[in-house]
């Protein structure tokens, strides 16, 4: 029994580390914020030179091949730097359907591109304004061609393949899009640095991946994987946020002494650590499960998942209050978090969906 | 125990319902009543433009300051009256609010200690909206610890020059005038070194300076003080008595009652009404239903205290500091309100583009605005402190600046 | 608008108080609570001798006729004294009961004794180990005899008379049972001062009780009422355990000040007092409801009846807490706080059945 | 990373499968598996006649406490293989825990701090069960302020004298020995002038009054001291060190972790599974759905975060005060869970007759004793400030005790 990472894949991390704290500033972040560019193509390029992108694609694939223990950590670091890439749609999602359902053409011919970070893709299922079901995709890809609006794509604005939920005949499918010919415009989200866009397709050229009619199930397995990696990304987040509120704490004078001594405010941080605490592990077995493709993924990427989702939200929540007014300003960097972890509490549907998956996923006897 | 209204509280309430009726600007109804939570947003009008024009209609007819004294520009109405004016007053009273600090906060002041030449002149276009008002206390070192603040007031002759930062000043961009609590001993402990005055906002050495907020907004400013030059005349309360005029100040801060606090309950009851989720229309859903009644059960506790509070005012007690309870309940509820409302919507929850989103984006404007809440004007943790030492009578928790002179006080750098 | 009780009201409240205070000690109490008796004869007694359990009882049927808001005031005192009599069940649910739906004659037999304290009443529904739905009920009501077994009926040990949910023809049906000729076992419960018993009928004679068939709508009715002045008895439990609290950590010292001087145990305190403060208030509004049989009792009542049982729950738990070991033990009161606010959560159904009854009751546009 | 066994693992896994379906009281199975939570019930059966029993078939073939070297009765067995043993030990862990103070706490200070003839002497027989250890720390006017303990020892020769009391001691009924910390020094700082002894439970003038607990259990006691003696040599530690000895006994109680943390989840998930509740069998409402998600993943949070305490005590780590999560999240959890499965019930969720009520009233059995888990061995409170101090490096509160002599210390009386 070991459970813990290697040391390579902490040396892995621990790179990246490095180059998102060199390279991916909060002044790459901002300028993206503020709508200057629409990801940080700079710290896109890095990180393929890094090969971090490429991280668990095989090597066949043009992949290196490390496992998705190694890209686990690599999604902790980009949570916790708020890393303004379309990382997790182009890998977590796109590239996960792809490697989970695409034909061996498909994989050989997209595969390489979003694991050298050359092309950027993304998954478009939401239509409509509610968590969705079946019936709400009226998208249609008929004859080779799709046509329907995606409402909310993230990534969208800067992918440049797509795979869509569509309606085939008597069902659901996953077919796959270049985006070169499709209207798409950009939509306001809590955190405008995931690069929303609602993208129409008229008659747009699109392929099947995978079999006809499993696209409902298809996209639940992706979910699950992908429910992994994004459970480490909001771990990252939590525990910079944890950081932030502690330094702060630590730092800042009321009444005479550090904030940080006063009880209300370390039993605050205490809490947040307990809930980091229990995510952390749980997202450390989740990851287990995802590399060795256990039994039960289903189970461990849900529990990760709500983890995960409470523990960011909670770190990002309440760092905001250690820092009091601060906290609330534009300037300071709290509410980043803020936006960030409720944008990832929803980019997979929402918190109350993965708790019902999760009982869903218990064994009978537990 | 008597919910209906008296025979003349009914007829008070007939005849201002009329005139609301005849006077209000109604072509605001529809924008004011979808406006975002947060900061009013009204298309192709000016909010502060609409706001004064609404104050001096009012005020013309005698419904400005219902309580005030009608030498002030008031109608020296009853506490109750007062209530029954904001109950029909409704979304217009969105207007109103804009005026809150000055009418609510710096009136109160003014009137207890200025002098009745400062009141003739300064309160009637105070509650007329002619001339606005805001507060300067809050300072970027004091944060909670109010009385921790750094800004000097040196005698200089007839006038005091003032120097240092204020912060978290509301409206102060839209003001005249303002009231302003300085330093003018650091030598000796804390509360004892304060100064009140009161101010013109055009002064030389004035520097406003809009703070953007975390939601995008921008309600609150810095205001820069460059030896900014204030006559002794302006101020309120003796020198090193600043401690207990502020106090009359902030004990007004509860007296605004009556008008319905934001909780976000009639939103999400609004939203689940509609929503569909996997089991159905949301608001048959268990989950739903057993958040929606733990919400339901707190804001009603939060009107039905107010009731009681309006009780106490209309036997002429003074509500005291269990009115804390409101905004600590309310900020929270607020919050969960937002998350949960926004989880039952999947990625959707994530649009705030109020063209798109469910109910004009309001939960998503709240979810943004929320963690403002829990800070502004006394932190949860500040509220708790209050209502366990205040009003549960427990003691207080030991002080690292008890006694000490001001510039003795430990402060980190 | 006058959000208050009377004077007069707040009288007869403060010479009930003084009574229970000088008469129903923790000597009373545990007596009960050791087995000693079933329910203290003398506490009983002397609220009759105040003519308490008749205060909302029209004086044609014996009764004081004071209204609901001085029973409201009654029950919230007998709440902070955990009175060990069968007040609850005898005036909140049977004499409910026969003013709500008996007839004439059965309101001329019963409510005067009931009024007079002379006759003790329950109400009897519970048959199996969950929470009565109408398929549950068993007990037969057949040719003027029942027969079956209610599970758990609170005071069911010392009742004299019983209004029971039965099942007659096609439908369930309220029927009154005197019992004089029943089978009754102590049953144990969180709170062993509640007298409960399970009651088996052999052809017990009874009386139909209102019309037939509409058992399961007189009951909820029932239930409406009760849930008010319930509501106020365990409104006054919560106020008291928070006084205890308070007054413990006043005197308490540890680590060289009074641990109420510790942030984490006052900030605990202000949340019991949040609790309280908007559980009183929405019981007001409740009472106001109950006495003027308001058209939105129902919405009313199960308002007050969620924030009472949210306040005491939450007080009765965290005064333990505040007691820290001693609090725990048998010797301290804070116990018995804690089982009783368990079983009024209970009694009437569990909270989750009532949030659901809550929002049934909320109006459409709310 | 890898959860399966290692080869060596496996064989030792099956090594103590076969040796426990051998030998342990299979006659146990059945009323071990269904005992309440709280103390151990097993009709027609003395509990810690069975505990001794199964401790001593245990010892005799190497199985009591395997981390312990061979000399003391122990199997000198790593980390790793003490943990697999917990876990094949699983319901007859129950009785092998009525030792956990004596082997867990009483002999790591022991090892430590007793001459080897004492340890020759004591620790064997600790292992075997033939011989009970309780330990006396906690005193009633100390409660979480553990180094404010009263129960003094003066030298009168080559023994020590004590008179005072001690509380919450576990098991002293049945205990031959017991470690006891005293004050030796009552006019320097508390943490300072404290002494650490063992002692035999049989000596005059000790008096032991079993404390009935609010759940009618009595698992704890009294333990009053008037004049008893104590030899010099039972020592343990230097004159005004006790309260270090102390904390290598309180550390160890950390150490226990590899068996699995009491929750209220399994209990619950069989409840929900069955119950049928008015929308139908309850694990199908989303309300319960929902709430039984959150639990899941704290426990299953707790579970796999012991795994990761147990990989690092496998590479020779000492896990650190982290692990005081553990308590924290399952009190505060088994309570909510316990009122969330009576709430379920409705009036029958108040029985608490085990022949009656679900899942033989084990739920109810929690609601009654989870409020005291949340309080013995470190409050809630107490956690969090070991987790933000030690843990996250926040700065201590302020400490009214701070420097001063331990009778000048504020104390209330």
């Amino acid at each position: 029994m070991n459970f813990d990472f290697s040391d390579d894949d902490k040396m892995v991390q621990d790179q990246i580390n490095r180059f998102l704290r060199d390279n991916c500033g909060f002044g790459e972040f901002r300028s993206v914020l503020e709508g200057e560019a629409t990801y940080s193509e700079s710290v896109w390029r890095g990180l393929s030179e890094m090969g971090v992108q490429g991280t668990a694609i095989p090597s066949a694939y043009g992949g290196v091949e490390a496992g998705y223990l190694s890209l686990c950590l690599a999604a902790r670091e980009l949570g916790a730097h708020l890393a303004p890439v379309p990382f997790s749609s182009s890998i977590y999602l796109a590239a996960e359907a792809i490697q989970g359902a695409g034909s061996e053409a498909q994989k050989e011919e997209w595969l390489p591109k979003l694991a050298s970070g050359q092309v950027i893709g993304t998954l478009a299922v939401t239509e409509t304004v509610q968590e969705p079901v079946p019936e709400d995709i009226t998208t249609t890809f008929v004859n080779g061609k799709l046509n329907g609006t995606k409402l909310v794509v993230p990534h969208g604005l800067m992918a440049d393949v797509v795979v869509v939920l569509a309606r085939t005949n008597d069902g659901l499918s996953l077919v796959l899009a270049p985006l070169s010919d499709v209207e798409r415009r950009s939509i306001d989200t809590v955190d405008p640095t995931m690069g929303s866009a609602t993208i129409t397709f008229k008659d747009s050229p699109a392929k099947l991946l995978g079999q006809p009619h499993d696209g409902w199930s298809v996209l639940s397995t992706v979910y699950n994987r992908a429910a992994v990696m994004f459970a480490f990304e909001q771990l990252g987040g939590a525990e910079r946020a944890l950081d932030m509120a502690v330094g702060y704490a630590k730092e800042r004078f009321a009444f005479g002494r550090p904030i940080g001594s006063f009880q209300a405010l370390k039993h605050m941080m205490a809490d947040m650590y307990v809930a980091l605490k229990l995510a952390e592990s749980n997202c450390y077995y989740a990851a287990w499960a995802l590399q060795n493709d256990s039994d039960d993924l289903a189970l461990a990427a849900a529990t990760a998942r709500v983890s995960a989702t409470q523990a960011f939200q909670l770190c990002s929540r309440d760092n905001i209050q250690v820092h009091g007014g601060m906290g609330f300003t534009w300037e300071y960097d709290c509410h980043l978090y803020y936006r960030r972890s409720n944008y990832l509490t929803l980019v997979l549907g929402g918190l109350s969906a993965w708790e019902d998956k999760l009982v869903s996923a218990l064994p009978d006897a537990a | 125990m008597e919910f209906s209204d008296t025979k003349e509280e009914a007829a008070f309430r007939v005849e201002i319902r009329t005139w609301i009726d005849n006077n209000a600007p109604d072509y605001l109804f529809e924008p004011l009543s979808s406006s975002g939570f947060g900061s009013i947003q009204i298309d192709g009008f000016d909010p502060m433009a609409e706001a004064k024009q609404w104050q001096k209609t009012k005020a013309e007819a005698g419904w400005a300051c219902l309580q005030w004294p009608k030498d002030y520009g008031g109608r020296g109405a009853t506490p109750i009256e007062s209530v029954i004016w904001n109950q029909e007053e409704g979304v217009y009273g969105q207007l109103s609010r804009m005026f809150i600090i000055g009418q609510g906060m710096c009136a109160p002041t003014m009137m207890t200690f200025a002098s009745e030449d400062q009141k003739q002149r300064y309160l009637p276009k105070l509650a007329s909206g002619e001339e606005v008002w805001c507060q300067l206390f809050s300072e970027p070192h004091g944060g909670s610890d109010l009385a921790g603040l750094r800004t000097r007031a040196e005698k200089d002759g007839d006038d005091w020059v003032i120097n240092g930062q204020k912060i978290w000043t509301s409206g102060a961009q839209h003001s005249d005038f303002g009231i302003l609590i300085t330093r003018t001993d650091p030598e000796v402990p804390k509360h004892r070194g304060l100064t009140m005055f009161f101010l013109d906002m055009k002064s030389v050495g004035i520097d406003i300076r809009p703070i953007k907020q975390a939601n995008g907004d921008s309600g609150f400013n810095e205001v820069y003080f460059d030896n900014v030059r204030i006559p002794d005349a302006q101020r309120l309360g003796e020198v090193g008595e600043g401690w207990k005029v502020s106090l009359t100040t902030l004990m007004n801060e509860r007296l605004a009652i009556g008008g319905s606090i934001t909780t976000g309950f009639p939103e999400i009851k609004e939203l689940v009404d509609q929503l569909r989720i996997a089991s159905g229309t949301a608001i048959n859903d268990p989950a739903v239903r057993s958040k929606l009644a733990d919400w339901y059960a707190k804001s009603a506790g939060l009107k039905n205290t107010a009731a009681r509070a309006i009780s106490a005012l209309s036997k002429g007690e003074t509500p005291g500091p269990e009115n804390s309870i409101g905004k600590l309940v309310a900020g929270g509820m607020m919050q969960d309100i937002a998350k949960f409302s926004l989880d039952l919507q999947g990625l959707s929850g994530a649009i705030v583009d109020p063209e798109i989103a469910a109910g004009s984006a309001r939960l998503q404007a709240m979810l943004m605005r929320s963690p403002a809440v829990r800070i502004e004007g006394g932190t949860d943790q500040i509220l708790r402190n209050i209502i366990s030492e205040r009003v549960l009578g427990l003691p207080e928790d030991m002080r690292a600046d008890k006694g000490i002179p001001f510039n003795k006080i430990p402060s980190g750098n």
